[in-house]
Formats: C-alpha cells, structure tokens, sequence
C-alpha cells in the first residue's frame, strides 16, 4: 500500500510534464488527459482511504521513503511521504475537488487556445499540493508551499496579455514569498534545535526545547501562513488574484491552496501546544481576518472578489481554530472541507454566471439571473445557504463549533473570541444574501446595462476574454460545467451532518490531532441559539438594504468605511505607498549611489592619477638646463641624504 | 703650513718616484685571453674605420655588417669559452693589473650586451623600411650626418644614395665599453668605458634619416646632460680617491673596511675621512643612476628616446641600462659594502620616486617611444629594487631582469620602426588606432611585448618582476614590493591603453601602414618574442645561470 | 701651501662650472663649463695624488685630459651641426621634445 | 606515472585554442564547429575526471608533480579535491554552451566595413583580421586556464593562471561587443572598450596585490605548495606570525573579492557583463568569477585558517551587504543583462556568505551553489541573449507581450528566472537554502539577513518576467520568431540539469562532501550541535 502514495503526486506530475512539454499536437486532447490524470490521483486517494479504514485506528500513518535528497554532513533532507488521517482528508479533498474542477474547466476554458496549458498548470497545481499535504518533513513540505505557490502564479496570470493579471501574479508570488521566508526561518529554527526538520522527531521532542524557541518557530510558521491563507497582514493578494480564471479561482483561491496555512499550523501542533504565546498570535490573526474579510466581502461589488473577501473570513474562522489548540483542530480541519465544498460550489456557480453573462463581474449589473439559469441558482443558493450556516447544511455545523470551541477558549479571551466569530457569522450571512440578491433577484439590470461600467477604483476592468458590452444573453452553462456545481452542492449540503452525526470526524482526526472538549463558558445550545439570531439579523438587514429596494446599476458613494472596505480596508493603499513607492525610491537612490559613490571611487582615483601625470609631466619643460637643474639638485639631495644618514 | 713641512712632503713624493732600480718599473701582464671579448670588439670597430677610409662606397655597408656581426658573435663566443673555462665561478679573478675583473656578473652581462647589440644591430642594417629613394634602399640614418637638413647638399646626398655606414664602427666602440663597464675593477677604469660607450652614442642619435632636427636636440640634450653626469661622476672618483688614495674598487674597500695595511700618517687627516668617502659615493652613485635613467636623473630619457634614431633608442635603452646596472651593482657591492647601511635608505627612496614617477607620468603620454621611455624608467625602478636586496638572490635577479628586459625592449622598439606613413615612423598614439585590425600579427607581436612589460604571468616580464622582488622581500625590503606593486598597477594602464587603441578602435583612414621587413628586423622581433614566451614559461635555465653568475671577485 | 686648499679651489671651480651649466644658454659656453668641471676634477686628482704622494692621481688627470678631449671633438661636431640647421646654439631653442 | 588526466584536460582546449586560431579567415564555419568539437572532447575528458574521483579517497586525486622554476620554488602540482572536480565538471560543461551560443556573435557584422583585408599593403600580408577564429579561439583559451586553476595545487601556478586568465577575457569583452546596444557605434565602442578596460585593471590591482602576498608568503613559508605549507602548519614547523598571516590573507582576498566580486568592489561587473555578447558575460559571471570563490574556500581558508577566523565578521558583513544591495541595484535596472549582472553579485554574496559561514552545511551550499548559479545564470543569460539578438535592445522598456509570439522562449526565460529565484525543485533551491542554513546555525542573524534575499530575488526575476513577456505584444517584437534548433540545444539541457540537480544534487554533495570536511578541519571548526538531540 506505501507503494502507492508516490502515485498520488505522479499522476498529476505526469500529466503537467506531457502537458506543458507535449505542444501543440496535444491541443485536442490535452484537456482530457489532465482530467484522467487528476481523476487517476482521486482513484488512488480513494484506494488508499479505504485501505486506511480497513486498519485500526493507531496503525493509520503509511510511510514511504523514496531516496534521500540532500545528503551534507549533519544535514539530512530525504524525500519521503507521510499519510495519515489528516493528509488523507487532504488527499480526497484536493483530488476530489480538483478533478471536478478539471471537468468544469473542460466546458470553461472552451474557447481559450491555450486551454492545454491550462490543464498543464492545474496538474501542476494538484502534484504540489498534495506533496505538501503527504511530505514527511518541512523541507519538503516547503517544496509543495512554493509549487503551489508557482502554480497560482501562472493561472492568476494565466491570461498574461492583460497587464492587471500578471501584476496581480506577480503580487500573489511576492506576497507568499514573504510568508515562506517565515518557512525557511522556521524551518532552520528547527534544524539548529533538533537537528532535523521531519514531522516524527521535531514534533515527538518539542518538549525538550525552551518555550522561546517554540514560540519563535510558531511565529515564524504563522507568518507562512499567512502569506498562503491570505491572513492580515499579508491578505492583500487574494482579492487580485481574481483576475485568474474562474475555476482557478475555485479550486486554488477557496478550496485548496489558500488552506494550507491551516494545514501548517494543525500540522505543527505539538509545536504550538508549547507556545501559548505563538496560539495568541494565531487567534489574533484568526479573529482580525475574519472581520476584515468579512467586512470587505460586504463593499466589493465584483462578484468574484465579494466571494474572495468571504474566502479571507472563512479561513479565518479555520485560523482562529486552530489557534485555539486541541480544542480547535478537529474543527478547523472540518470547516476547511465543508467550505472546501461551498466555497468551490459558490466559485463555480459565479462562474457560471459570468459564462452566460458575457464575463460581466459587476453584480449591479446582474439581477433577477435565476429563471435564465436554473441549476446555477439552486446550487449557488445550497451553496449559499450553507455558508451562513443555515441550520441542517455543513457551515452550520461547522462553523457552530467553531464558535463554540471560541468560547470554550475560556476567560475573556474567550468571550472576545466568541463574540467576535459570532459578529464574523451575521457579517458572513448579510453579505452572502446581499450577493444572492443582486445576482438572482430583483430587477434585470443587465438589460439596459449595455453602457461600459463606469470606471471604479475597487473594479478592475475584468472582462476576461475583453467582454463586449452589447446586451448579454443570460442562458444556463453546458452539462460539463453544471455537473461538478451539482456534485459539490451535495457535498455543502450533507458533508456537515455526515461528519458530525456520532462525531465521525472527530474520531477519525483525533489519533493525530488530538481533542479535548475544554469548558465551554456557555452551553452548546445557547451558543447554536446565538448563531440563529444573528444570522437572522445579518439576512434582514440585506434584505432591508437590498431586496426591498431597487439596486442603483451604479455603486452609490457610499459611507466612509463602505469606500474604505472596497479598497480592501486602504490596505492596499499602504502597500502602495510605504513598500511600492519607499521600494522605488529606495532602488533608484542606491543606483545612483552605486554609480556616484561606489564606482565614482574607482574612477575617482584613475581619474586623480591621470591629473596627477598630467601635472607631473609639465615639469618635463623640454629645456635641457631645467633637466640639468634637477640633476644638480638629485645629486644635492642624494649627498644630503648619505652624509646625514651617516649623522644619524 | 711650514716650509719644511712643504719640503718633507716633496722628498717622500720623491721617494715614492725615486725608488730603487730593482723595482722601478714593473710591466704590466696583460691576460689577452680573458679580455679577449673587448679586444676583438674593438679590434673590429678600429678595422670599420679603416674600411670607411678605404673600402669602396658600394661595398661598404655590407662589409660593415658583416665585420660588425662577426665581431659580436666572436666576441660571445669568447665570453661563453670564458665561462666555459669556469671564469664566471671557481677562477673568477682580477685580470690586467686589477683593472678589469673576470667574473660571474661581468661574463653574464657581458653575453647579454652582446646579444643585445646583436639583435639590435639587424635593425640598423634593416634597409627596407623606408620606401627606396632614387633608386638605393636606405637605412634610418642621415644620408651625410653633416649636410644640414633640407639643404641642398643633403638632397645630393641622398640622391648620391650615401648612407651613413659609420654607425656600425661606432656602435661596436659604443658595445666596447658597455662590454669593460660592468667589469671594471677601479675607478678609472669605470670612466674611461662610460665615456668610451657614451660618446658613440651621443653621436648616433644625432644621424637620423628623418626628423632630423629632433634627432639633433636629442643629441645636444644627451652629450650635454651626459657629460654633465660624468664630470659629477669623476669629482666622485677624486673624492674617493683622495679618501682612499687608491682608485682600485679592492683598495677602496679595503679602506672602508678599515682593514686597509698600512696608514700613512701624513694622509691621516684624508685617509678614512668618511665626508670625502660618502660625498663621492654619492656623487659615482648619480653618474651610474644617470646611466640608468632613475628619477631624478632621468629627464634625458623621454627626449633622447624619443629623438634618437629608433634602432639606436633600442639599442640604448637595452645595452645601456644592462652595462650601467652592472657597474652599480659591482660599486655597491665590491666597492661600498660597508656603506650598505649609509646608502641604503637613500637608494630605498630612488627606487621608489623612479618606480612612481616613471609609471604616472607615463599615464598621459602621447608618443610611442616616450611612453616606452618612461616605462623604461619605471622598469629601472624596479631593477633597483632588486640592486638594493643587498644578497647574491638579489645580484642574479638583477642580471635575470636586465636579460629579459634588454630583449624585449629591442624587440619593441623594432616593431616601432616597422609602424610608418609618410613622415617616416608613426609614433603618435592616435595613428596606432585600429592597428590591430590592420595587421592583427605585427599588432599581437607588440601587445605580447607591452604584455611582458606589464608584467602579466606567462610573459618573462612577470619572471623577472618576481625574481626581483622575492629577492627584496627577501632582503626585508617588502615596502618596495608593495610600492612596486603598486607602481606596476598604474603601469598597466598605459600599456592596456596601447592595446586598447590598436585592437579595440576603428582604424584610421589616413592610418599608417605596417612595411613589410627583412629578415634583419624580423629576427630581432622573433627573438624578443622568443624570449619573452620561453623565459615566461620555463625560466628555470636561465635562472640558474643567473644563480651562478650572482658573485662578484673581489 | 697646504694643499687642502687646492681641494677647496677645485670643489669651487666645480661648483662654478655646474652652476654655469645651470644658467648659461649658449650650448658652447655651457660645454665650456662643463670643461670647467672636468679640469676641477683634475686639480683634486692631483692634489690628492700629492697629498697622498702617490702617481695615480697624476695619471688619472692625463686621462682625463685624453676624455675631455674626446668630449671636445664629439660635443663640437653635435653643436655645431645643430646650430647650422638651427642657426643658434642656444639650447634652451633646442625644445622641441617637451612633456 | 599514470597518464597526466588532468594536464590533458587544460591543454585540450588550449590546443584546440591554437588550433582554432590558425583556421583560415574565409573558413570561419570550420573554426566554429572546431571549436565546438574541442569543446565536447574536453567535456569528455573532464566526465572521465568525474568519474575517476573517489569521493572516499585522499584529499587530493589524480595528482601530478614536476619539478618546474626551482628558484622560485615552484612546482608543477596539481591535483583535485571534491570543490575542484565540482568546478571542473562545470567548467568543461559550460562551454559548448557558450560557444553553440555564440555561434553568430562574431560573425563580421553586415554593416560593419571590414577593411582590415582591404586596401593598402596588408593586402599582401598573409595575415587578415579573423574575429571568428579569434572569439572562439579565446574562449577556449580561458577554457583550459580556468580548468587549470581549479586543479593547480600549487599557489604559484594558480596565481600565474589567476592573472593570465584576464588577458582572453579581457579580449573577448572588448573585442567582441553586444550589436544590441543603445546608442551609436562610437558609443558603444568607447563603452566597451571602457569596460574591458575596467574589468582587466580592477582585476590586475586585485592580482598584484595578491602577488605581494604571494611573494610574502614564499618569504615566510619557503614554498608554494598547500601540501608542504599544510604540512609545515600540521607539525608545527611553521608559524607564520599573527600579524604577517593577516596580512598575506588580506592580500589573497582582496583579489578574491575583486574577481568574486564582493561589494564595494563589484562595479567592474555590470559593465563588462552588460557591454560583452551574451556568452561571454556568461563566461564571465558562470566560469571566471567562480574561480574567485573557489580560491577563498582552497587557499585563504587552507592557508590562512587563524586570520579567515578573525576576518570572518567582516567578510559577512560584506557578503550580506552584497546579497541585500545586489539584489536591490537589480530591481532598479533599465537594462536586461545589468539586471542579471547585479542578481549575480546578489548571488555571490551568498556564496561568500556559505563559505566563511565555516559550517559543513554552508560550505557544502556554498560550492554546490557555484555549480548551480553557473548552470542557471547560463540559462538565464543565454536565453536572454536570444531575445536581445532578435529585438536589437538590451532595455527591458523595449519589450513587452513576448510570451504570446514566442512561448518556448518565454518559457525557458522563466523556468532560468525561477532557478535564479531558487524556486524549490530548482538546483539553486538546494545550494542556497543549505548556505542559510549553515549561516543560521551559526550567525543566526545573517541567516535571517540573508533570507530577505530570496525575496527581493523573486521581486526582480518576476518584474523583469513581467515586463518583458507579459502584457499586451508591442509591435517591435510582434514578428519574433521564436527559438531556433541551436538555441533550444543550449537551452533545453540546462533546463533539464537544472530540475535533474534539484531533485537528486547527490551525485554533486558525496563529491563535494569529504572536501568540506577537510577543509572544516583546516580551520579545525565544528558545526554548532542541535539544542536537542533529537530523539530518534
């Protein structure tokens, strides 16, 4: 059975390699090849699982070592795999997503010439992924952080022709970059304190170390994961990663990639569980996050980046979570999959939208969508109504126990956190209705829409493949597109009830997680009681705002912070200024320095030594006495010299 | 001062002249042998006046060269049977009454003047360089160094196809005292041969074929200048004589020791007083580092080297330096030993304003032959360093740098001869723009030199410069070779410059052209690259018998 | 007379023919000081060879007589060709090489 | 007395130099594919090295010894360690590529007047101006001196090639320009020859001063050979006192850092890489400079271990400067191959850094990180030499939308952009993170300095990225034709070594490995032991 873990990155490895080297012969058929394979990996995940049921529950971790990779005295970095229960709930949900966004893709991508390539990167995409899931060990885990990482980079920018797109794949790269800094710090961290960086040894011994260490280590992962999750500080890339195409965004930018943050810290556990300080940090980013996502989602008018600013507070609440040690883990992980399935469910069904809607993104410019396309709007509403957790679908149970688990942090801590999660809950459910309604109800805006959108600093011109702006034909997507939408609204209707009913996941997590229930302050029911009032308010109020009234076609000025929220909270516009412009100016100045003080030395002195001859080579006066007189006075001075050495 | 006392000095002169019959006078023994390199020289010079005299005008030019080859090579000839005979090591001696001395470092630069003057003489015979007028090839020297340039008795001259065959005679005088003056063994000796070498020179630079009025000042400047030096040079002489009352370097020495005999005390007051002794030290010292151009006496050189007919600034600025760098080094060695300490300083600080001044001002030069002029000055320095080592490492680095100096820079100036337009050689830089395009071979030859100068690894420039100051570190002078180090960075500018303008820039239309020579020239240039590839890659030979020659007879 | 004082008249002929290189202009006065030069070489050779009361110095003056002579006729030959094409003796005319 | 391997190495190139050289002006094509051919055959000759070195076996292989300037204690010795053979095998490796890269960068240029075979006399000379013969006769010269100066064990001889190696080099920059320059010929001209002028002063100031030390050396060892001078340390025989061996070490390092090039003393760099053709900047930064950290790790810390002790804070200062200052200099580029030129002094500092970090992880990066900045700044550099031949311009502003006209080209562009950014799976990858590691387990706060250069990598690599290939096409170079059969043969096999020694660089560290060791022990230092003994 070890043997086959390899083949779970192979598969999807195999496909890229033929893919992006294959040419242009594989044009017609390279679409399917990049499903097969993908779906090869989910076939093996499966196997796999059910080979990993059929064993008791402590016996669960398979390894497999493959050979040693950088072998340097005292330095031992092997390429080896790890799967136990927390990989494997990886494993499926990045090979099962990942092959129905591939099928998606297929009907998406139709009319892209380079659609080939585009099934190379998602390949790409899927080998890194699950080598971060299934490494045994940091390093190679870091391989996988930066694969997906590369990944990402070329499907944001995968239409390079648009300016915005690669900057917003530059921006993504650099922003992560700065987070596996914090990575390879950790990760050297380690080496220097236990002399190894393999989950077994580093997380079996952390108790031998000083808490400071650990906390240094936990900060410096938490920094990693913010960068991949998109948690404040470093979130500012997932809203432009939006330019990507739309299953791009759903499989990397909601399901999967953005995740891995969350796996880290869980992963890291033992570590954190040493730091209390570095679990603060993580609840702290946690809790910020998921306002500040939350509180954009509500100004962004995009469709695609409202859904961008939920993904930022979803991962929060997992953050949070996870931050909350053993007694989050469990959850976090649970809510990553359940929002695996909505989130991707809700990403598709925009997709879809756009599809019929000539790839117009402005939800103001939608409206009344749902009898033009049906099973778009039942899923995206299942979608929907999971997400804000609307009793009986996976976000309520989830998310529920999140907030629960907040409050069981206990003290005040645990009261903010909970009362923050909760407010994140009402938050989360006004701006899902608010995206609901604009798109499928109310009036038809896109009827006499036909006028370019006017030009807004938060909206990029996002016509993907240069939309016209004659009036769209709303119609349903084709079987290839929809299917997937269906399978995942399955998935974030009973994903939640089926794992929480007899506390399956819980049990099937634990052995590597751990759990403890902690002291919840308040009971469940009270807590589950909360959650529907203020879910309830967070619907009329955007129902208020929204539903009753008719929706301008152009955004309204609106409040202070409503213009702040949509410029991601001014954010951006600090990096702009400090890093962008301090960053020019600080290159063009040390190019001046270089060329002035640096290398004007160099020419200074050759220049000092050309003055110096010139100076020298006057007293060559062409007049035989002056030579006369310089050998007179030689002599003088060699005499002088001589009788006074002799003195001395 | 008494009459008596006049008197008494008067009878013991007269004792000294009226002696006894038996010992009143003692011929001298001459070894003819072991003079026998000088003797043919001259012999040879004295046989080329007399075919000016008799010998037809149309034959005259090739019978002088071959007499003055045929001289050179005898004249090597004997010197190798001499070292063969093992004069340069077990019986090294004092020959011809103490006046010349047979040893290591005499036989060795006595080879190498000879050589030199070998290769360097080709380029005075070479004769197809300038484009031949009325009929005759011409060498680069005056048609009648008497008629006065542009007149009409010089346009019947050249028109008659005179050439100035005397230049062959006079360069084997010149050679002829190059050959006594590093073997010189007492003070007068050491001043005849300066004299005896520098009067033909004098001449020779004033009989250039073209730009004569420069090679006329050139003239004036070095006979002036050189005189000069030599009179401050014999007042050395008669100070030392009268310190030591003897002139023979063994005598002097003895006195510095103070393990001189006997002490007249009449002389008490002159014998041993150090002011006379150091004073002229000093002042021989400046007439041999005039010799050798280093600052400050060397502001003759750019003139004199860029006048002088450049066959005969070869020929100079090799032969010359090789003799009087012999000279110094047995002065310092055999004759003031015991003044190392007095005079060391004082040399520390020539060496090193020569090594500098040499190499900045060369930077701004605009002239082919007075760039190589200072830089010849700046490779002065260097062999200074080497001189002031004060051990027989430092004797045979000297003699190994002076070797592979001489070649190369005859072999430079040759190229030079070969880069010519209208106005005869084209020594300005700017025409050597775009040379290499030209002539890539001619172009490579020289930037193998310049390379060799600079002192890049490979070249015998770098063994040499090694050689000289692993012998001054090792005589604890290690500021010299920081200084030299230094000094040869700033060299290498202006030699990369020259290279620069001949490989890296467009030629020039009205550019020169490169003649195509006679085997004559190519000769020289083939040795000095020869020696500068061999001596780069494997110096080992030559550096033994360097080793070996590196002790002085005293 | 002591004959130190005949040493002192050389170094003073010497130092006179020296500074008369210096200043003088005329390439035949300044090779006649040079000449200076030279013969207050051979006053201190035969002081000191009488000082000494031995011949060298003595002989050494003829020598140097011999060589001045030299000088005399190689010198005159270069002034006087120079000064035919330039039509002045004048060395300091003689500046063509400069820098 | 075994077949002398080594020697036959370095002289095969030089006599294919010769060889080259005297090819006929008219048969210039002959003169390429000889070249090319010498070229391979020494890459043969050197896989034999490789794979005649034992990794277990004593420090130095294949030896050979002859007696050769007795007087100045020379000896003919050489000899490789696991760094050398490393070094070796890279050099050997890289130049077919460089010269199959250069195949048209000497050809006369159609405008250019080739009069030198013209008019006048020359006429009748046999010898015409043969740039073509000349360029690649030049870098095969540079070719067999650079190979003989990772294996000479003997000071002497290694400095004689130190020095010697300018001189071609020197050539190559100045003789045969970038035709893609901004500007007029005369200017380009004049720059260039400037640059070449730069490049061989600045390294002959570096190399004299280190000749003062070498000659100090002799003086206080009596030898030039690490062998005798090692030994001499071993038993004690020889002290060379504190003062005097700081000295001779700042003597060597300062030519190192010259060459290296190690900032403040860099500025030489981005003028002859940004003014020379695409190839032989390549030589330059891929091949020549390497032969001056090389000798930090063979002589300054073999010869000098005490004063390499004490230099070290500086040292890492310097190199942390360089990392963080390089890096940022590229980002503020207008012009291609500056950029690449400063990424490199960028990537150096690094190297330093692993060297005098003086851990085994460090110093292990550090080599491996030689051999695989010279394979992917190859990469980099060559394609980017491609795109500057078809658009004619070395500003990046000129550029813009290639991907879409030339996919394969802005492919490999970015694959050599992401090795340079040391993407994980790259080579570059495993050589870097082991220098910070190695740093940061022994000067934590370097290593964290250090690994804010990864960063600014990935910002430069990806601006240059976006500028050029992204984007709407500019209608310059909106008829690019993308890459050739040549250029994808000097492309397409350093790509494939680049992932191929990022997913298994073992081959490389067991060579490299012992080396290290013995050199660790030459400065008798230990790695600092993890906090915890991690339980196994």
């Amino acid at each position: 059975m070890e043997n086959l873990i390899a083949l779970l990155i192979a598969a999807p490895l195999l496909g890229a390699a033929v893919l992006l080297c294959g040419g242009r012969r594989l044009d017609r058929t390279g679409h399917w090849i990049g499903t097969l394979l993908a779906g090869a990996s989910f076939v093996v995940g499966v196997v796999l699982f059910t080979d990993m049921l059929g064993r008791g529950a402590e016996d669960r971790t398979l390894h497999q070592r493959l050979f040693s990779w950088i072998p340097v005295e005292g330095f031992q970095a092997d390429v080896a795999f790890q799967l136990d229960q927390l990989s494997m709930t990886f494993v499926l949900l990045i090979t099962g997503v990942g092959t129905l966004i591939h099928i998606y893709s297929i009907g998406y991508m139709e009319h892209d010439e380079r659609r080939r390539r585009f099934f190379g990167y998602l390949n790409l995409f899927l080998a890194a992924m699950l080598l971060l899931v299934i490494a045994d060990n940091y390093l190679l885990l870091y391989v996988g952080w930066e694969g997906v990482g590369l990944a990402s980079y070329l499907l944001i920018g995968f239409w390079q022709h648009k300016p915005s797109a690669a900057t917003a794949a530059k921006k993504a790269f650099l922003v992560n970059r700065v987070g596996d800094m914090g990575l390879s710090i950790a990760i050297m961290l380690m080496f220097t304190t236990f002399g190894t960086f393999a989950f077994g040894p580093v997380l079996g011994s952390t108790g031998e170390t000083s808490e400071g260490k650990l906390t240094a280590i936990g900060l410096m992962l938490l920094l990693a994961a913010c960068g991949k999750s998109a948690q404040v500080p470093l979130q500012s890339w997932l809203g432009d990663a939006m330019e990507g195409p739309t299953p791009v965004s759903a499989l990397i930018h909601a399901a999967t990639m953005v995740t891995a943050g969350v796996y880290l810290i869980v992963r890291s556990g033992a570590i954190f569980d040493g730091a209390p300080d570095a679990q603060l940090a993580v609840v702290v980013v946690g809790a910020v996050t998921l306002l500040f996502g939350a509180i954009v989602g509500c100004a962004k008018d995009d469709i695609k980046k409202a859904l961008a600013g939920s993904t930022m507070s979803q991962i929060g609440y997992m953050i949070l979570a996870a931050g909350l040690g053993p007694v989050g883990y469990v959850f976090a992980i649970m809510h990553l999959v359940t929002h695996g399935f909505f989130k991707a469910g809700l990403f598709l069904g925009a997709g879809s939208v756009m599809h019929g809607m000539n790839d117009e993104v402005d939800m103001r410019k939608y409206g009344g969508l749902r009898k033009y396309m049906p099973v778009t709007f039942v899923t995206f509403g299942l979608g929907y109504l999971a997400i804000i957790g609307f009793p009986g679908l996976s976000g309520f149970f989830s998310k529920d126990k999140i907030i629960e688990a907040a409050f069981a942090k206990g003290g005040t801590e645990g009261w903010i956190l909970g009362s923050v999660a909760l407010l994140g809950a009402a938050i989360t459910a006004f701006y899902m209705t608010r995206v609901m309604l604009l798109t499928f109800f109310g009036e038809e805006r896109w009827r006499h829409a036909a006028t370019p959108s006017p030009a807004e600093p938060d909206v990029e011109p996002a016509a993907e493949t240069g939309g016209d702006h004659s009036e769209p034909h709303p119609h349903e997507s084709p079987r290839s597109m929809t299917v997937p939408m269906i399978v995942l609204a399955f998935g974030s209707v009973f994903a939640g009830g089926f794992f929480s009913i007899g506390d399956r996941f819980l049990h099937w997590l634990e052995p590597v997680t751990g759990h403890d229930h902690g002291h919840a302050p308040v009971s469940a029911t009270t807590v589950t009681a909360a959650t529907m009032v203020v879910l309830v308010v967070g619907v009329a109020i955007a129902w208020a705002m929204y539903g009753r009234r008719p929706v301008p076609a152009v955004a309204p000025r609106g409040s202070l912070l409503t213009r702040a929220a949509r410029r991601d909270l001014l954010q951006d516009d600090f990096n702009h200024v400090v890093l962008v412009r301090g960053g020019e100016h600080l290159t063009r100045s040390l190019v001046y320095v270089d060329h002035t003080l640096v290398d004007g030395v160099v020419n200074g002195t050759a220049a000092s030594m050309g003055g110096l001859s010139g100076r020298l080579r006057t007293l060559q006066n062409g007049y035989a006495r002056s030579y006369a007189v310089s050998m007179f006075g030689g002599a003088v001075v060699l005499i002088a010299a001589t009788l006074l050495m002799r003195a001395v | 001062m008494s009459a008596t006392a006049v008197h008494s000095l008067w009878t013991t002169a007269g004792g000294v002249t009226s002696a006894a019959p038996g010992d009143r006078f003692t011929a001298p023994t001459i070894e003819y042998a072991q003079l026998a390199p000088v003797l043919i020289v001259v012999g040879v010079a004295v046989l080329g006046v007399l075919v000016e005299a008799f010998v037809p005008r149309r034959a005259r030019y090739t019978t002088q060269v071959f007499l003055t080859v045929v001289a050179l090579a005898a004249a090597f000839a004997a010197v190798v049977g001499l070292a063969a005979d093992g004069y340069a090591t077990k019986n090294a001696h004092i020959a011809a009454m103490g006046a010349v001395a047979v040893d290591g470092p005499a036989l060795f630069l006595q080879g190498t003047v000879l050589l030199v003057s070998m290769v360097a003489v080709f380029t005075f015979a070479e004769r197809r360089l300038d484009p031949a007028s009325h009929g005759n090839r011409v060498d680069s020297f005056a048609a009648q160094a008497g008629s006065v340039p542009g007149s009409d008795s010089e346009k019947a001259a050249v028109r008659a196809g005179f050439t100035t065959t005397e230049v062959f005679p006079l360069v084997l005088f010149s050679v002829a005292g190059m050959l006594v003056f590093p073997a010189a063994n007492d003070l007068l000796t050491l001043f005849v041969a300066l004299e005896v070498f520098s009067l033909p020179l004098y001449l020779l630079c004033a009989i250039a074929r073209r730009k004569r009025l420069m090679s006329q000042e050139s003239a004036v400047k070095y006979f002036l200048l050189g005189s000069f030096s030599s009179a401050f040079l014999l007042f050395g002489i008669a100070l030392l004589y009268g310190y030591a009352g003897t002139v023979s370097y063994a005598g002097i020495a003895d006195v510095v020791d103070g393990t001189v005999q006997q002490i007249d005390p009449a002389l008490a007051d002159t014998m041993g007083n150090d002011a006379l002794l150091l004073i002229g030290g000093a002042m021989i010292l400046m007439g041999l580092l005039f010799k050798v151009g280093a600052v400050p006496f060397h502001m003759w050189t750019p003139d004199v080297y860029q006048g002088a007919p450049t066959p005969v600034t070869g020929f100079m600025a090799a032969a010359t330096k090789v003799a009087a760098f012999g000279a110094l080094l047995r002065l310092l060695y055999v004759v003031l030993p015991g003044l190392t300490w007095d005079l060391r300083p004082v040399m520390y600080g020539v060496a090193v304003v020569t090594m500098l001044g040499g190499a900045v001002v060369a930077i701004t030069q605009t002239d082919i032959k007075r760039l190589l002029a200072y830089s010849s000055i700046a490779h002065a320095g260097f062999i200074l360093a080497g001189v002031i080592a004060a051990s027989p490492d430092g004797v045979s680095s000297v003699l190994f740098y002076l070797g592979v100096y001489s070649f190369v820079t005859v072999g430079a100036f040759a190229v030079v001869t070969l880069v010519r337009d209208a106005g005869g050689e084209a020594t300005h830089l700017s025409k050597w723009a775009g040379l290499g395009r030209r002539s890539p071979l001619t172009a490579a030859v020289f930037a193998v030199f310049l390379l060799s100068f600079a002192g890049i690894p490979l070249t015998s420039g770098f063994s040499g410069k090694f050689a000289v100051f692993k012998a001054a570190a090792d005589g604890g002078a290690a500021g010299l070779v920081v200084v030299g180090v230094i000094s040869s960075a700033i060299a290498a500018f202006f030699y990369i410059r020259v290279i620069v303008l001949m490989f890296f820039s467009e030629p020039r239309a009205d550019g020169p052209t490169v003649a195509v020579p006679s085997p004559l020239t190519m000769t020289t240039i083939a040795v000095g690259v020869a020696v500068t590839l061999v001596l780069g890659l494997a110096p080992q030979y030559f550096l033994d018998l360097a080793g070996q020659a590196g002790v002085f007879v005293r | 007379m002591n004959p130190v004082n005949y040493l002192y008249l050389a170094a003073l002929l010497f130092t006179i023919g020296a500074s008369g290189v210096l200043i003088r202009r005329n390439a035949i006065v300044v090779f006649m000081c040079i000449e200076l030069m030279l013969n207050a070489c051979n006053l201190a050779f035969v002081a000191f060879s009488r000082m000494h009361g031995n011949l060298d110095g003595q002989i050494i003056a003829f020598f140097t007589m011999v060589v001045a002579a030299a000088e005399v006729v190689v010198g005159l030959a270069i002034i006087v060709s120079l000064f035919r094409s330039r039509h002045s003796a004048s060395v300091d005319d003689a500046s063509l090489m400069k820098l | 007395m075994s077949f002398p391997l080594l020697t036959a190495t370095a002289v095969l190139p030089a006599v294919g130099a010769i060889a080259t050289a005297a090819v006929p002006a008219a048969r210039r094509a002959a003169a390429k594919w000889l070249a090319l051919a010498l070229s391979l055959a020494t890459l043969v000759l050197a896989g034999i090295v490789f794979a005649r070195f034992e990794p277990g076996g004593d420090r130095y292989q294949l030896t050979e010894s002859h007696a050769w300037i007795k007087d100045f204690g020379v000896r003919y010795e050489l000899g490789v360690d696991g760094i050398g053979v490393a070094l070796l095998a890279l050099t050997a490796l890289l130049i077919p590529f460089v010269i199959l890269a250069g195949w048209h960068d000497a050809d006369p240029a159609p405008g250019a007047r080739l009069d030198s075979s013209g008019g006048g006399p020359e006429k009748t000379s046999p010898y015409h101006w043969r740039p073509t013969q000349g360029f690649f006769a030049l870098i095969l010269m540079v070719e067999a001196m650079v190979i003989l100066s990772f294996v000479a064990t003997d000071v002497f001889l290694f400095y004689i090639l130190f020095e010697a190696m300018l001189i071609p080099m020197y050539f190559l920059i100045g003789g045969f320009g970038d035709r893609a320059h901004a500007g007029s010929d005369e200017n380009a001209a004049a720059q260039r020859s400037y640059a070449a002028v730069k490049f061989l002063l600045y390294n002959l100031a570096g190399g004299l001063i280190m000749l003062a030390a070498v000659i100090g050396l002799y003086v206080v060892a009596g030898s030039f050979s690490l062998s005798e001078i090692a030994a001499a340390r071993a038993d004690g025989s020889l002290d060379m006192g504190t003062g005097t061996e700081r000295w001779l070490f700042l003597g060597f390092f300062f030519a190192f850092a010259v060459k290296a090039p190690l900032w403040p003393l860099h500025t030489w760099l981005p003028n002859a890489m940004g003014e020379a053709t695409t190839p032989v900047a390549v030589l330059i930064t891929a091949v020549v400079d390497k032969v001056g950290t090389f000798a930090m790790l063979r002589f300054c810390l073999q010869l000098f271990p005490e004063a390499s002790k004490w230099a070290t804070p500086v040292i890492l200062v310097l190199a942390l400067i360089s990392i963080v200052y390089g890096a940022l200099l590229a980002v503020g580029q207008r012009d291609i191959k500056r950029l690449i030129a400063y990424a490199s002094i960028s990537h150096f500092g690094f190297i330093v850094l692993g060297i005098f970090a003086m851990t085994s992880q460090g110093q292990s990066g550090a080599t491996l990180y030689m051999v695989n900045h010279g394979i992917s700044t190859a990469a980099l550099m060559l394609v980017a030499g491609f795109l500057i031949t078809r658009r004619g311009s070395r500003l990046i502003a000129d550029y813009g939308g290639v991907q879409k006209v030339a996919p394969v080209l802005a492919g490999t562009f970015l694959v050599g952009g992401l090795a340079t950014l040391s993407l994980p799976g790259l080579a570059p990858f495993v050589s870097e993170f082991l220098v910070l590691v190695g740093t940061f387990s022994a000067y934590p706060a370097a290593g964290v300095i250090a690994t804010v250069g990864i960063v600014l990598a990935a910002l430069y690599v990806l601006v240059l990225y976006q500028r050029t290939m992204t984007g709407p096409v500019r209608q310059e170079v909106g008829g690019m034709p993308d890459l050739r059969v040549r250029e994808l043969a000097v492309a397409l096999p350093l790509i494939a070594l680049l992932i191929f020694l990022g997913v298994f660089p073992k081959p490389l560290t067991e060579v490299v490995n012992p080396a290290v060791q013995h050199t660790m022990h030459d400065v008798q230092k230990k790695d600092p032991q993890p906090e915890v003994e991690a339980a196994k």
